[in-house]
């Protein structure tokens, strides 16, 4: 099969399931004719029509809000927003209703609805374009996050978002869309919470999601010539979290380095270091670190790459954690 | 043409029935006797209902209620005018629609008392739970319709509302995309004239509400809500376009919150007794039976029955609701997600056998 | 009165200066010579450094940018009606206003690429930095216009946005705001048909965008926005009842995006060449050189000069921008709060002197 | 001096600065003749006037968004979300814009903005009324959060929020609104940043915020019995943490638990975990544990006790750590 990109991953991903059930909808500002402005949508206009391939208006709460009126009433709407930067307004539709339908009325109503949403630095974009808000999504009750790393996860994930009978937060690394084109491997679904070692090794473990992998990959490289062999750990889903493999890989290496672009303080690097020493401690020999933005809003991009994890930002925390 | 006109927009107000109990012969809907004894039960329902609840309340039965009374004519109009098939998200002063379509009493007490098996609304009935945070409901209602219409349904929408909420983006946002995509909704606002203390006249400098559908390219109407008559044929006619796919309609019915704002509000330390006492004259109950009584509808007999069918109805609501067992903790975790996430079991679990010290 | 009309409401459409450079004699307002001459100097001048954005950004000296081709008369317009006592809220596409109100071209170049420097409004300047989450500077503007009126300014604020941003709940809650409070702000609506892909017409169902004022309770017109005369007209008219205490206005210019949505986008992909062609015949520019014509106030010489002129001031411009030094990575901690806090010392300190290894 | 409950202190604190300063401006819903639903701003109006104490409309992104307006203009604003559940659609205003503004314009404007907001659990109150979601505040780069969880407190803190140049949050434990009566301890402003020791102890360190404080606090004296002498530390901020109070202590007492009412699942337990075990590894004997809210929506009042950390929750981690 043909090595697709990412996003062509998404596309393929959208289109598969559209064409399973007639109930999927795509949604959102310019998903239609423009196909939208990373082209994530392209073609699907043409292919399923007007009436499952919604051009909206400018109108986040609108779109999330009719997309839950939408969900209940039977369909299965994946609604984009254009980038995570631009969710905030939806906040409370997510939080308060999204996230809450299944609760609130005991099982009579649910909300199988997918928020897809381009997300991350290093794009060069302009402001707000470059958000890494993840951990608002992980701390709030009811709604599952996945982030894929690579094109065969994208379009694997995605299928078992669309699939899922509850809201699904599904955050597509913009840095990464184009940059990997891979074979896929397989056309089934990739089950939500489950974790991907995306490399092995003995002495230390590298845990990222989206971008980040690759970056965290980058450093498992660098440091191989000094004979340190890192394991990196592809969340995948940020929740429900996997855990077990993130505990079995630190018991098997005894140290951990949580690695997001989002800003450090309650980033959810944070989350993770609390699981593993509330379930790990003895098997630490070093603390958990965290390599993450700076507690500032990410800069535009003359100055992103200094706030991103790098290569080398990983690398010097891997000797941290080493020496320790 | 360096200076023209490029729209311009009239806003109607309808009433049927007046003050006074004389309805308008030229507007009035053929309504069978039946029918208008239907519509006085079921406002005297409400209102005993409505009662009801705030004396829970006051026994500390109940928790924190928002009485309904003086929307009767609102909600059992709307009520009424809704089909089995059509949907209707409710705001959270809406028990009197509630009853209507069926929801059983006991629910509406259950939710009160802060028990959320009130919001489970029974297979077949199309509605939504209550909405808490002010008009975040009206974006689901355009959605659901906007699922009607992708599914070809015959059905129309009804969304409820206060005045206040027609201040939130999430009115806009909702009003806008149903004009766009020409959904089959309809936006009844109960513009009872109060937000808590804020007055209608702080909330938007628009001279009606109905005008806002202005904003959104489709039909607005302002209609006296403590007029029966003039809320059922209104919001019937509303609903009937949005089945036959003629599109939305915004509905302003004028009307009064004649309690305070919840029972935890107390209204007289912002508003005058004597605009309260100027409403009272206007009561939807009181009209239709002075016109019920103009056209010997009315009867003593049929008052007592009345009464005495509510009072049960309600009695028989508030034993169900008491007999309830109580809620079963492990509950919190089983509808988060269709499947308990791992942590969810692991909480539940603690939460249900504690590890053993 | 069992139906009766309860509101009429007209909006109205202003055009001076037609497409074919044709002036109405009963809306000109007194200019002089002088005044039309800047008019005219001002748009090419916006044209020309447009056009070098356009330039750098595909030779990679700039990053994403947002062109304003076709509506350099709302923006010239504007930018000349409002005083420097005034207050500015634009959006992204506003770099005609933008440097009426004297940003240093440098600035929009460091802005667009990626420099928040560029976002640095000089002291004295009263305007914000762009808003990029369209149509969430329209409360801000709302805000500046209460701070005025709390402090008895006798000031103007100016917001602008685009049709798109029309659809969005900030839009709707600074509006009714502005009504309520009868805030000194002016919100102007640069309606270039299209937001990225979606066209006008699936932006709201509204007949124009000026009658969204309506259901605010304040008045809402439409103005030619590719007629300078209008716009300059209009804008001062609505700005100067503002700073008298009259209250808001919407303003509604109907105008063009000539472009590309920003460099990252390709127009082409959802718009046909007829329609861009059509608004050609249009342009703002054009006509206001036509009437220059006519009335010789426009010479050849008028007219080089006005390009040399304005080629020097942008390349002036071009050169700043590129003589800045770099950013200094220290900067990213030090505008988060007056004072840094614990955490974002250490965070800089790590940075500029990461720990030895 | 009387003694006050702490809504009685907010609105001393409220009125010590409107009389201070004339750009301090209350708004919000029903603030004005209402005098606000739990009365904090009882009062203001009539010795203030409706110009800086404002009754607005239903409309809280239009509330915040024209406080930033305001703020930038060089007034002060004190804006009320009339509870913690309904601050969600004004969250793109305080994220893109409050916590930025003095970032993005390099300091030529800042946003001196205080939200203040009743929060929390144990209120017998509606759907949507018993939020903690303080840590999507956490971790927005830009704004400070402040909860106080004393009468005394509350006034100082609420002081220093309001002449502080830069956005706080300020939570109101509403369950402790009139429950605790206290002299105040001179009227001065208590700086952001400093946490308190609510009560010394050398066995264990309880953190806590807001209404937990006192929870806490019973587990202490309960666990007095046993001979165990527990630490606990009032945050009283939480952005910016005062990370150098609770590293000492647990320096001191070699074990930690945090307590919060928001869901366990990303809620800054686990930020504060993760800064322990990452400056204090060595001192730890036992893991951080975390006792909060389960990771669903907290429910309706009939079940929230059960949701809520409770004096018996925290002494059974209490013995759990101990017995580590
Ligand atoms: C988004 C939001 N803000 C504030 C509140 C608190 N609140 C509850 S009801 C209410 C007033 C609602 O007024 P209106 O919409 O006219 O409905 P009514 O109470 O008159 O039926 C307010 C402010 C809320 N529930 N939701
Ligand atoms: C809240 C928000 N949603 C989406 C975007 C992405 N976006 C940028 S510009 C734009 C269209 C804006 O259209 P309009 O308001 O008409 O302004 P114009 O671009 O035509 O000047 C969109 C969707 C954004 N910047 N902000
Ligand atoms: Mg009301
Ligand atoms: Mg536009």
């Amino acid at each position: 099969m043909e090595k697709l990109t990412l996003v062509q991953a998404i596309n393929l991903a959208l289109s598969e399931e559209m064409e399973r059930d007639p109930g999927v909808v795509v949604m959102g500002e310019d998903v239609g004719k423009d196909g939208g402005v990373f082209r994530a949508t392209l073609g699907l206009l043409d292919r399923f029509g007007g009436e499952r391939v919604i051009d909206t208006p400018l109108s986040e709460t609108g779109i999330i809000g009719a997309a839950i009126g939408m969900a209940a009433y039977g369909l299965t709407p994946v609604a984009e927003i254009q980038f995570l930067g631009f969710i905030y307004s939806a906040m409370e539709q997510i939080i308060s209703h999204a996230a809450r339908l299944r609760t609130r009325t005991k099982g009579r109503y649910h909300c199988p609805l997918v928020i897809r949403t381009p997300y991350g630095g290093g794009i060069h974009a302009p402001e707000h374009h470059s958000e890494s808000s993840e951990a608002y999504f992980y701390h709030t009750p009811g709604i599952k996050v996945v982030v894929p790393s690579t094109p065969s996860d994208a379009r694997g994930l995605l299928k078992s978002a669309i699939r899922d009978p509850d809201p699904v937060l599904f955050l597509e690394p913009a840095r990464i869309y184009r940059s990997i084109k891979e074979e896929m491997k397989g056309d089934d679904p990739i089950p939500l919470g489950e974790a991907r070692i995306a490399r092995s090794g003995k002495d230390i473990t590298l845990i990222a999601w989206g971008a980040m992998v690759h970056t965290a990959l980058k450093s498992a490289e660098a440091v191989k010539k000094e004979g340190i062999e890192a394991e990196v750990i592809d969340l995948r889903t940020l929740y429900p979290m996997d855990t077990g493999k993130i505990l079995s890989s630190i018991e098997k290496t005894g140290r951990g380095i949580v690695v997001h672009e989002a800003p450090l303080k309650g980033g959810l690097g944070g989350e993770i270091a609390a699981i593993i020493q509330e379930k790990a401690l003895l098997y630490l020999e070093a603390p958990v670190l965290r390599v993450a933005g700076f507690n500032t809003p990410i800069p535009l991009p003359k100055m992103e790459q200094v706030y991103l994890p790098s290569p080398e930002k990983i690398t010097a925390a891997i000797y941290q954690t080493l020496r320790y | 043409m360096p200076k023209k006109s490029v729209g311009q927009f009239n806003i109607d107000f309808i009433q049927i029935l007046n003050e006074a109990g004389e309805a308008d012969p030229s507007l009035l809907p053929h309504f069978t006797e039946k029918e208008i004894r239907q519509f006085y039960e079921s406002m005297v329902f409400a209102r005993l209902f409505d009662e009801k609840a705030l004396n829970l309340q006051r026994q500390g039965r109940l928790g924190t209620y928002a009485s309904i009374r003086g929307q009767e004519a609102v909600q059992i109009g709307a009520g009424l005018a809704l089909q089995a098939s059509d949907w209707w998200f409710p705001a959270f002063r809406d028990i009197g629609i509630s009853m209507m379509r069926g929801l059983p009493g006991k629910n509406l007490f259950l939710y009160w008392a802060g028990d959320e098996r009130g919001n489970a609304i029974p297979p077949g009935q199309n509605d939504f739970p209550i909405a808490i945070p002010v008009g975040t409901h009206i974006p689901h209602a355009v959605g659901a319709a906007w699922g009607a219409k992708i599914k070809k349904d015959p059905i129309a929408v009804l969304v409820t509302f206060g005045d206040g909420a027609t201040s939130k983006g999430d009115f806009h946002e909702g009003m806008n995309m149903a004009g766009v995509f020409s959904l089959p909704v309809v936006f009844l606002c109960q513009n009872n004239q109060w937000a808590i203390s804020v007055p209608r006249a702080r909330q938007t400098a628009s001279q009606t509400l109905a005008q806002k559908a202005i904003a959104y390219g489709f039909p607005g109407i302002q209609v006296d809500g403590n007029d029966i008559f003039g809320m059922v044929q209104t919001t019937k006619e509303a609903l009937e376009k949005a089945r036959r796919g003629g599109g939305p309609t915004f509905i302003e019915a004028v009307t009064y919150r004649m309690s305070d704002h919840t029972t935890a509000d107390d209204a007289s330390r912002y508003r005058s007794p004597e605009e309260v006492k100027g409403w009272e004259g206007k009561d939807p109950i009181l009209r239709l039976k002075i016109y019920m009584e103009k056209t010997k509808i009315w009867t003593p007999a049929f008052e007592e029955e009345v009464a005495r069918n509510s009072m049960n109805r309600v009695l028989n609501a508030v034993t169900e609701y008491e007999a309830m067992p109580p809620v079963d903790p492990g509950e919190i975790f089983d509808y988060v997600f269709e499947k308990p996430t791992p942590d969810l079991i692991e909480q539940k679990q603690n939460l249900l056998s504690p590890p053993k010290e």
